[in-house]
């Protein structure tokens, strides 16, 4: 059933009796042509963009619980581009495209919002480190503007620039940078999926993989065995387990990020925001909420909570960025379990296992991601290679040094 | 006439005293005891907000944390605060409030117009429609929506308020300071226990509170508890959130209840409490029942009407209706009834109670197995349609200005359930309630299921008592008997109209139906889809019956359909008691060197370098430009003597008998090898093979080294050195000491720097032969011992003078005195900065977490024998490719222009990147703008030309690519 | 918050603490091939369950210290000095 | 010439007066003016450094957690094999000096007479005050006279020492945010006011 504003109009005058489920819930089938493991924003995205892009509509998502509540439930929803690294602005920066025709590809109000991502900085060093990025993105037609303090001042009042510990200095600005609705994301997804023939298969948790003569079979799941061709992982924060079943060790650990959100209040903060002296962003929801968050907690975790020392020091930082942020309370608290790789920046690659593939190593930053990951997976299942834009992110960078480090932070984690 | 609705007598207010308060601009009465919610229904005041969406009227639904709907703003200016629980802002004399999310006013509210579109603003319709065109959602629709909703508006100015941070520790934690919690707190503390006792009230006693009854006993408790020293008692005290090892986070509303903060007084306080045992007897929330107009002004919960007449002395109605599917909230209506309400009848779905029994027994006349289908009224209640359950015969109409509602009670478990305690269905109840508890936790009282006065507080003092591990010592208890709190459950009466189960956020039980019928089933879908218990009461009141509304249309129990995770906060909190003290300049610690006063006094420009202050540059009254200053410091060091404060490099004193050994294996140098009275520069790898820290290392004697580091690295350094000796080393004998402050240390830099130091060093033989470059020797300085290195960043014959840092200005100012004659000019950080470039020095923006050895032209630096750290991950193959960016040196062509660090070479005419520029200075021992810069093949292009591009500004310059050294490439000057 | 019970120390907030990683990992010996330091620096178990790890006591003691921890209920099992050989526990 | 003697950090930042709230339990803060000396066993050889501390100044180095005190000079557990001696001013790196000689070559030791700043703060209140600071638990029954943790004490790491049963704490802190330091202990003792002596 087609969405649009008329629809909406003619089922309300009709008690909104005719409308239908998004996505079918269908029984899993025996066999699959291929299984992808995670129903987050880049499992489906991968099948959708499978069946769009190549053909291939065979395909199972399979999740353990109800789709959309991993990562991409539970994400702060900054979408922008404004990597380092050209491995890694290109990719982000074909992500933001797809963002920005999303909605009417799918026919999902997705709200992608493009308010604006400004990345402070407090220090010489920061404005150079900023420079060097905001250039290299430019030098491949990527918007980016660097702003000075004034204008920084202009472009959100509520920054406190000159009397903090750390003053402004000035921010790289994205504009076409923003948010998107993080749930509509993947139900979007799903629906656009399901259209095109895609079995969305929840609360089917994938307990085995199936590994022959090198080469995946299927995988073994809590509603029965499955057979496949080809397996994608996108399981974020599971990825080490998942690989584990399919007798790989991958570099990566699991931590906890936090976010928050506040109570409700009148349009306050127009744009996303980061601070570059302490670990903290926020940008405001269409509900209301000022959404935000910060660092990780700094340990290996699978759980989806976090800890009161990164409550302290991300709503400390709050403060020192937005002093009149102070009266406001903290409505909510939660966790994602993020998988960290050893340089920071993802993996989306074939595997040493044949037929076993996998978009992985999201971080914390992978739901701008979502579009193009799962465009990317998708083209590098359908030819068994890489697409150009995610040829380096493979797995074997590690063991090869051709690392994608964006901070220079080396390889720990739960530093990255 | 004021306060027509108080009560002649009773409750726990001040009736001798009188405050004066605002709401929306109108002034009312009020007494201490009183909130702002009891004091506005004091004076009728019904309507008080508008919802979240549809923007339709709103009373005050609770008389606690739980409302929905009675939000403010209170207070003005830099003290506005939104959102603010009516039903929790307690009473001060000057109160200001105002309502919101309302425009122009809240009886005229022009958006509640939009309630005429209700049926297209069902849940998720936004999801559904404004696509197109695509660029309208960032002009056109999203401003729309983000204007309309939203509740209250921020303050746009500082806090002018302090907020305070406090750690606790105990042995027994009790949250909530009702029956149950009163007397577990009291066995604990007459146990011997360290008590601490949490209540977010004003008063203690929860349920006690409106039950004048019971005054005695609770008084006798508080006072018991009250002269225990063990036992600290902190009311206005939310515990907002369980975390991991017992931790709870609670926030104490020290100064909320005056119009501000005292002097030397924090207005919020924040605790971390560290507990042995946590006793959670934080009481039960009320539910709501879903029947269509269950949101009008006028429309409470039972327990609250009761908590209004007992304890406030407030009638909230001329004339009470109740609709209850329990026995335990006819006491509430009693309740109302002696204290003066008119009493328009009780309506109950069960066909024969206990209730309705006593009811009829008082003259209240009860329509069993009867229901309510709608309410009617405007902005305030008139009356409900009563009617036989499910629809048979006709309805009644009620008069009634005041609806009681009970669903039946929600122990209020989110602390329980924070700590993963699994909840367990209570059937007689038809709710949740704790199970077994996973951390060191009892939930007593209503929290557990366990309600009446005297059972909560039996079962406080058994939580008591388990959590004291010890024979418990008896207290008195109260006694009484309690009415049935058992429910027949039902959640909803389904009839016309819109039936709330988020009364904030305009969520009715269609909504719920709507979600499930287009696959939105699980109950965390439902909860985002139609943003059911997102609001900021987090649904407390109807969070469970959206969850039986969505059970019913899954053909399932309610319990197999579950809740959503219950977060922190249990009920919200202030962000600005979270960040404490830690506001302004105070966000994190400053550090100064030894010489900072020295620095102020004489005009330094500071910048940060980590947590440090560093002086930038010395202006003078004739410098027309910070450059000027920059330029003259650096000339100063080139052309005479310069001084600059290097106290900031971290400082490591190594000693033990392998110390050499240890050494050897952290740096890529050989440090074995160095003798006693020699300094060395040494590089440190990662394991991943990525250059990590340098710095010049002295061997003191045999068994002793002096380690330095960079200032920004200096505690990451320390940290790897004890890591690598306690983890992969444990046999060496090495001992490490931080001597960083310990150790002020300034270097002399420039031709006459020899000159200045040898008239006041004493005990050193300063000349060429005797103190060679990379010497190192300990002297003093009229009469302070100092330690004095040749060594020598800036590219000149200099030497750094480390003293104890209490001597630090003295020393400093007998060199400033020594070279006087010489022009000797103190020289900051950005100098410092110049010399380093134009000798070609690496520093942070080079060693960047990036860089190999080899890409900062160091690999001579890596020993062909012997393991250190990173020599073999430094071999892989993408770290060894020719094809990496490597150091060089850059001009500009055209010398009068600037260059910018984080610009890209190119090849002109193409935006491909070959590589980035480091660092830039103007220079003085060349003319014009000089840097450093990172270039693939970067020694095959040196003597080239290529364009410097920095697209964020549109500036194009071209550059020579030139050696990194551009000043005494052979190291004459330093061995000067 | 993770509360450590330093050996020496006794019972600490997780903010004296520095986090450090697995501490199942040792460093090979300086002739161990290259995949033996690939595997140190970059292959983990990152299980789901207990693990060993490294806190440095940085703000204390400053002892690196071996902790047995489980990565979903955070509960602390044993918390030794550097050299102590501990077990994984198998539950 | 008369000895020189060494500035302070917080030479200019004590100003002797009463602050913060008038109340009748202020706490009391100062600075102590001592000579501090790190001391380390040496890998295998505490027993060596620990006869020879008993040997040469009659002190019998304390366990994790404690101090000792012989004559005018009191040792700090401050790490396994490690401790921190204080003693009252003298010449400049006599102390160090002396106890050097007395462990030879079991011993290292450090002097850190600068690069530490001594606080003292006592009062009916002091430990209310530290509370606010202070993550470690400073109740009787956990902590006490003659007691030491090395923590973080308004976020900067610090030795502390409950120095006397009045009670009396003395704070241990980097010289280099002596100043950063003393701002949050004084504004945590604004609620009960404090007295600079
Ligand atoms: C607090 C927070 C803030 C963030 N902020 C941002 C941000 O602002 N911008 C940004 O770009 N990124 C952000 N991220 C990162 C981003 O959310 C993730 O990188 C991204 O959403 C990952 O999507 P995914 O589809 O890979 O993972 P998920 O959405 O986590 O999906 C993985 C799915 O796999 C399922 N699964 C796991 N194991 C199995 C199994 N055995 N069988 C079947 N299914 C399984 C899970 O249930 C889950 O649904 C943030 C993350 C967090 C936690
Ligand atoms: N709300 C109702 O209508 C209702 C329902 C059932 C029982 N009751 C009554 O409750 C009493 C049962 O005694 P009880 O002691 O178990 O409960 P209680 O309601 O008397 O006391 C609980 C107390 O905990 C406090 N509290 C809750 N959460 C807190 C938090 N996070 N931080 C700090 N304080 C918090 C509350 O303010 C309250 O004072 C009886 O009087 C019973 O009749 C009332
Ligand atoms: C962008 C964003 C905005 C949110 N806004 C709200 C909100 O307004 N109200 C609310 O209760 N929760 C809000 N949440 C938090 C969710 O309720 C939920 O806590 C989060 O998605 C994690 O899921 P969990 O708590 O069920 O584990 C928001 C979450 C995100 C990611
Ligand atoms: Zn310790």
């Amino acid at each position: 059933m087609r969405y649009s504003g008329l629809r909406l109009l003619t089922q309300a005058l009709t008690g909104n009796r005719g409308w239908t489920p998004a996505w079918r819930d269908p029984q899993p089938k025996r066999a699959y042509d291929v299984v992808i493991i995670g129903g987050g924003g880049h499992g489906l995205a991968t099948a959708y963009y499978l069946a769009k892009e190549h053909g291939i509509t065979n395909v199972a998502v399979l999740e353990k619980g109800p789709i959309g509540l991993g990562n991409t439930g539970r994400n702060t929803t900054i979408v922008r581009s404004n990597y380092l690294l050209p491995e890694n602005h290109n990719f982000y920066e074909w992500s933001l495209k797809l963002w920005e025709g999303l909605e009417q590809d799918l026919n999902y109000n997705a709200m992608v919002s493009q308010r604006g991502v400004l990345n402070l900085f407090h220090s010489d060093g920061a404005r150079n480190a900023a420079a060097r990025r905001g250039n290299a993105m430019r030098l491949d037609g990527i918007d980016a503007e660097l702003l000075d303090k004034e204008q920084v001042r202009a472009y959100c009042p509520l920054i406190d620039v000159d009397n903090g510990r750390f003053p402004v200095m000035g921010g790289l600005l994205q504009q076409r940078g923003g948010t998107a609705r993080h749930d509509a994301v993947a139900w979007g997804f799903a629906r656009a999926a399901d259209a095109r023939g895609v079995d969305i298969i929840q609360h089917c948790e994938v307990t085995g993989i199936d590994v022959e003569g090198g080469r995946v079979t299927g995988v073994q799941t809590t509603r029965g065995p499955i057979r496949a061709g080809r397996i994608g992982l996108a399981v974020a924060g599971n990825t080490s387990r998942l690989a584990q079943m399919a007798g790989l060790d991958v570099p990566m650990e699991s931590h906890v990020l936090q976010a928050f959100v506040s109570e409700s209040v009148k349009p306050l903060v127009d744009q996303v925001i980061t601070f570059g002296a302490g670990h903290f962003y926020i940008s405001q929801s269409d509900k209301g909420g000022l959404v935000f968050g910060g660092g990780l907690d700094g340990w290996n975790t699978y759980a989806q909570r976090g800890n009161l020392p990164v409550v302290e020091h991300v709503w400390a930082a709050g403060i020192a960025m937005m002093p009149s942020l102070s009266r406001l309370r903290g409505l909510r608290q939660w966790g994602g379990v993020m998988d960290m790789t050893f340089d920071g920046s993802p993996i989306i690659a074939r595997t040493p296992v044949a037929g076993l593939y996998m978009t992985a190593g999201w971080c914390y930053g992978g739901f701008k991601a979502t579009p193009g990951s799962g465009w990317c997976h998708a083209w590098t299942i359908a030819k068994d290679e890489p697409h150009r834009l995610n040829a380096a992110h493979t797995l074997e960078r590690f063991r090869d040094g051709r690392l994608l480090d964006e901070r220079g932070n080396g390889p720990f984690p739960w530093l990255q | 006439m004021t306060q027509r609705f108080r009560t002649a007598s009773g409750g726990r207010i001040d009736r001798n005293r009188v405050l004066r308060f605002r709401f929306d601009g109108r002034a009312y009465e009020g007494h201490p005891g009183d909130t702002l919610a009891s004091a506005l229904l004091a004076n009728g005041v019904r309507l008080v907000g508008r919802s979240f969406k549809l923007h339709r009227p709103r009373g005050i639904f609770s008389a606690g944390t739980e409302e929905p709907n009675a939000l403010a703003e209170l207070r003005s200016g830099a003290r506005r605060e939104p959102n603010t629980r009516m039903t929790m802002a307690e009473l001060y004399d000057g109160l200001e409030a105002a309502s919101q999310n309302r425009f122009p006013s809240l009886r005229f509210d022009l958006l509640s117009l939009g309630a005429l579109a209700a049926p297209v603003l069902s849940a998720g319709f936004y999801y559904k429609t404004f696509m197109w065109p695509a660029s309208f959602w960032e002009k056109v629709y999203e401003p729309l929506i983000r204007r309309a909703a939203g509740l209250g508006r921020a303050a746009r100015e500082p806090d002018p308020d302090q907020y305070e941070t406090m750690h606790a520790h105990c042995d027994v934690l009790v949250v909530g300071a009702g029956p149950a919690g009163l007397a577990a707190a009291r066995v604990a503390g007459a146990g011997g226990a360290r008590v601490i006792l949490c209540e977010q009230d004003f008063e203690l006693g929860g349920g006690l509170l409106m039950e004048p009854e019971h005054a005695a006993w609770r008084d006798e408790t508080v006072s018991a508890l009250q002269s225990m020293a063990e036992v600290t008692i902190l009311p206005r005290t939310t515990v907002f959130g369980y975390y991991d090892h017992n931790v709870l986070g609670a926030v104490e509303r020290v100064a909320d209840h005056v119009a501000a903060p005292l002097p030397n007084t924090p207005r919020q306080r924040y605790w971390t409490i560290r507990a042995k045992t946590v006793v959670l007897a934080t009481g039960a929330h009320e539910r709501l029942i879903a029947f269509p107009g269950n949101d009008r002004p006028g429309v409470m919960l039972a327990g609250a009407a009761q908590a209004y007449a007992t304890r406030f002395g407030v009638k909230a109605g001329a004339r009470a209706l109740l609709f209850a599917n329990n026995d335990a909230a006819y006491d509430s209506l009693f309740a109302l009834q002696d204290a003066g309400v008119a009493i328009a009848g009780a309506v109950d779905p069960r066909p024969e109670s206990a209730g309705a029994s006593a009811a009829r027994a008082r003259g209240i006349s009860v329509w069993a197995d009867s229901e309510i289908a709608g309410t009617s009224g405007g902005t305030a209640l008139h009356g409900a349609h009563v009617r036989r359950r499910g629809g048979a015969g006709t309805d009644t109409a009620v008069v009634a200005d005041l609806l009681c509602v009970s669903g039946g009670i929600n122990p209020a478990v989110h602390l329980a359930s924070q700590s993963r305690t699994p909840l367990r269905w209570n059937e007689a109840l038809a709710t949740y309630v704790p199970g077994v508890p996973v951390l060191a936790q009892h939930s007593a009282g209503a929290a557990a299921g366990v309600t009446g006065i005297a059972e909560a507080a039996a079962d406080g003092a058994k939580a008591g008592a388990a959590a004291l591990g010890a024979a418990a010592p008896a207290i008195p208890l109260p006694t009484g008997t309690t009415a049935d709190a058992r429910v027949l459950p039902i959640w909803e009466v389904k009839a016309r109209g819109k039936a709330f189960v988020d009364i904030q956020d305009d969520v009715t039980t269609d909504d719920i139906r709507l979600a499930h019928r287009e696959g939105y089933k699980h109950i965390e879908h439902a909860k985002r889809y139609t943003t059911h218990t997102m609001g900021t009461d987090q649904g407390k009141t109807g969070g469970i019956v959206g969850a039986a509304v969505l059970a019913e249309a899954r053909g399932e129990r309610v319990q197999d359909v579950g809740l959503p995770t219950f977060r922190p906060f249990a009920t919200p909190v202030t962000w600005g008691a979270i960040a404490g003290a830690h506001v302004g300049k105070h966000f994190a610690p400053t550090r100064r060197t030894a010489l900072h006063e020295w620095h102020v006094r004489n005009g330094a420009e500071f910048m940060d370098a980590g947590q440090w202050l560093r002086p930038a540059y010395y202006p003078i009254p004739t410098d027309t430009d910070a450059w000027e200053s920059v330029l003259r410091e650096a000339r100063a060091v080139r052309r005479a003597v310069g001084i600059c404060d290097v106290s900031t490099l971290g400082k490591i004193d190594v000693q033990g008998r392998d110390a050499a050994t240890f050494l050897d294996r952290l740096y890529t140098n050989t440090f074995s090898t160095l003798a006693v009275g020699r300094a060395r520069y040494g590089l440190m790898l990662r394991e991943d093979g990525i250059v990590f820290d340098d710095g010049t290392t002295s061997r003191l004697a045999e068994d002793r080294f002096f380690v330095t580091t960079t200032t920004v690295n200096a505690a990451a350094v320390m940290a790897h050195m004890e890591f690598h000796l306690q983890t992969a080393w444990p046999d060496l004998d090495v001992q490490l000491a931080s001597v960083t402050d310990q150790w002020a240390a300034m270097s002399i830099a420039g031709p006459k720097t020899r000159d200045t130091i040898a008239r006041i060093v004493d005990g050193i033989d300063l000349s060429n032969g005797a103190f060679p470059f990379m010497a190192v020797g300990d002297g003093t300085v009229q009469g302070r011992p100092v330690r004095v290195f040749r060594i020598s960043f800036s590219g000149e014959m200099a030497y750094e003078i480390a003293t104890p840092s209490g001597y630090a200005e003295q020393v400093w100012n007998a060199v400033l005195a020594a070279g006087r004659e010489f022009g000797i000019t103190p020289y900051g950080v950005e100098a410092l900065g110049l010399l380093r470039i134009e000798k070609g020095h690496v520093a942070g923006s080079e060693l960047n977490g990036q860089t190999t050895a080899a890409d900062l032209g160091l690999a001579r630096m890596l020993k062909k024998r012997g393991d250190f750290i990173g020599r073999t991950l430094a071999q892989r193959a993408g770290l060894t490719d020719t094809g990496r960016p490597t150091l060089v040196g850059l001009r500009a062509a055209r010398r009068d222009e600037k260059l910018r660090a984080g610009a890209h070479l190119v090849e002109p005419g193409s935006t491909t990147s070959h590589g980035w520029i480091t660092s830039v200075t103007r220079a003085v021992e060349i003319e014009g703008w000089i840097g450093l810069a990172m270039l693939r093949g970067g020694a095959q292009r040196i003597g080239t030309r290529m364009h410097a591009t920095f697209p964020l500004k549109g500036e194009v310059v071209e550059v020579e690519i030139v050696s990194p050294y551009f000043v005494d490439p052979e190291n004459q000057r330093v061995r000067a | 918050m993770i509360r450590i019970d330093c050996p020496y120390c006794g019972p600490r907030d997780e903010v004296e603490f520095a986090y450090r990683g697995d501490a199942t990992v040792r460093r090979p010996s300086a002739d161990a091939p290259a995949d033996a330091f690939y595997d140190y620096v970059y292959t983990r178990r990152n299980p789901r369950g207990w693990h060993v790890e490294w806190w440095h006591h940085a703000a204390g003691c400053r002892q690196f210290l071996k902790v047995v921890r489980h990565t979903m209920t955070h509960e602390v099992r044993q918390v030794a000095p550097a050299t102590t050989v501990v077990d994984v526990p198998s539950e | 010439m008369s000895a020189p003697e060494p500035v302070s950090p917080l030479a200019r930042h004590l100003t002797a007066g009463r602050y913060g709230a008038p109340g009748d339990a202020p706490v009391y803060i100062s600075e102590r003016q001592c000579v501090l000396v790190q001391l380390f066993a040496r890998k295998g050889r505490g027993d060596d450094v620990a006869s020879a501390m008993q040997a040469g100044f009659d002190l019998q180095l304390p366990s994790p957690g404690n101090a000792a005190s012989a004559g005018e000079i009191t040792a700090l557990w401050i790490q396994p094999d490690a401790w921190m001696l204080v003693a009252p001013r003298g010449s400049e790196g006599a102390l160090a000096a002396r106890i050097k000689a007395a462990c030879g070559d079991a011993g290292s030791v450090v002097d850190q007479t600068h690069g530490r700043t001594v606080l003292h703060i006592s009062g009916r209140r002091a430990a209310w005050v530290l509370a606010k600071l202070c993550r470690v638990d400073l109740h009787p029954s956990a902590f006490g006279p003659g007691r030491v943790a090395v923590t973080p004490v308004a976020d900067l790491a610090c030795v502390l020492h409950h120095s006397d049963a009045a009670p009396g704490f003395d704070l241990i802190v980097f010289s280099s945010y002596a100043v950063s330091f003393l701002e949050s202990l004084t504004h945590a003792a604004l609620e009960t006011g404090y007295d600079v002596a």
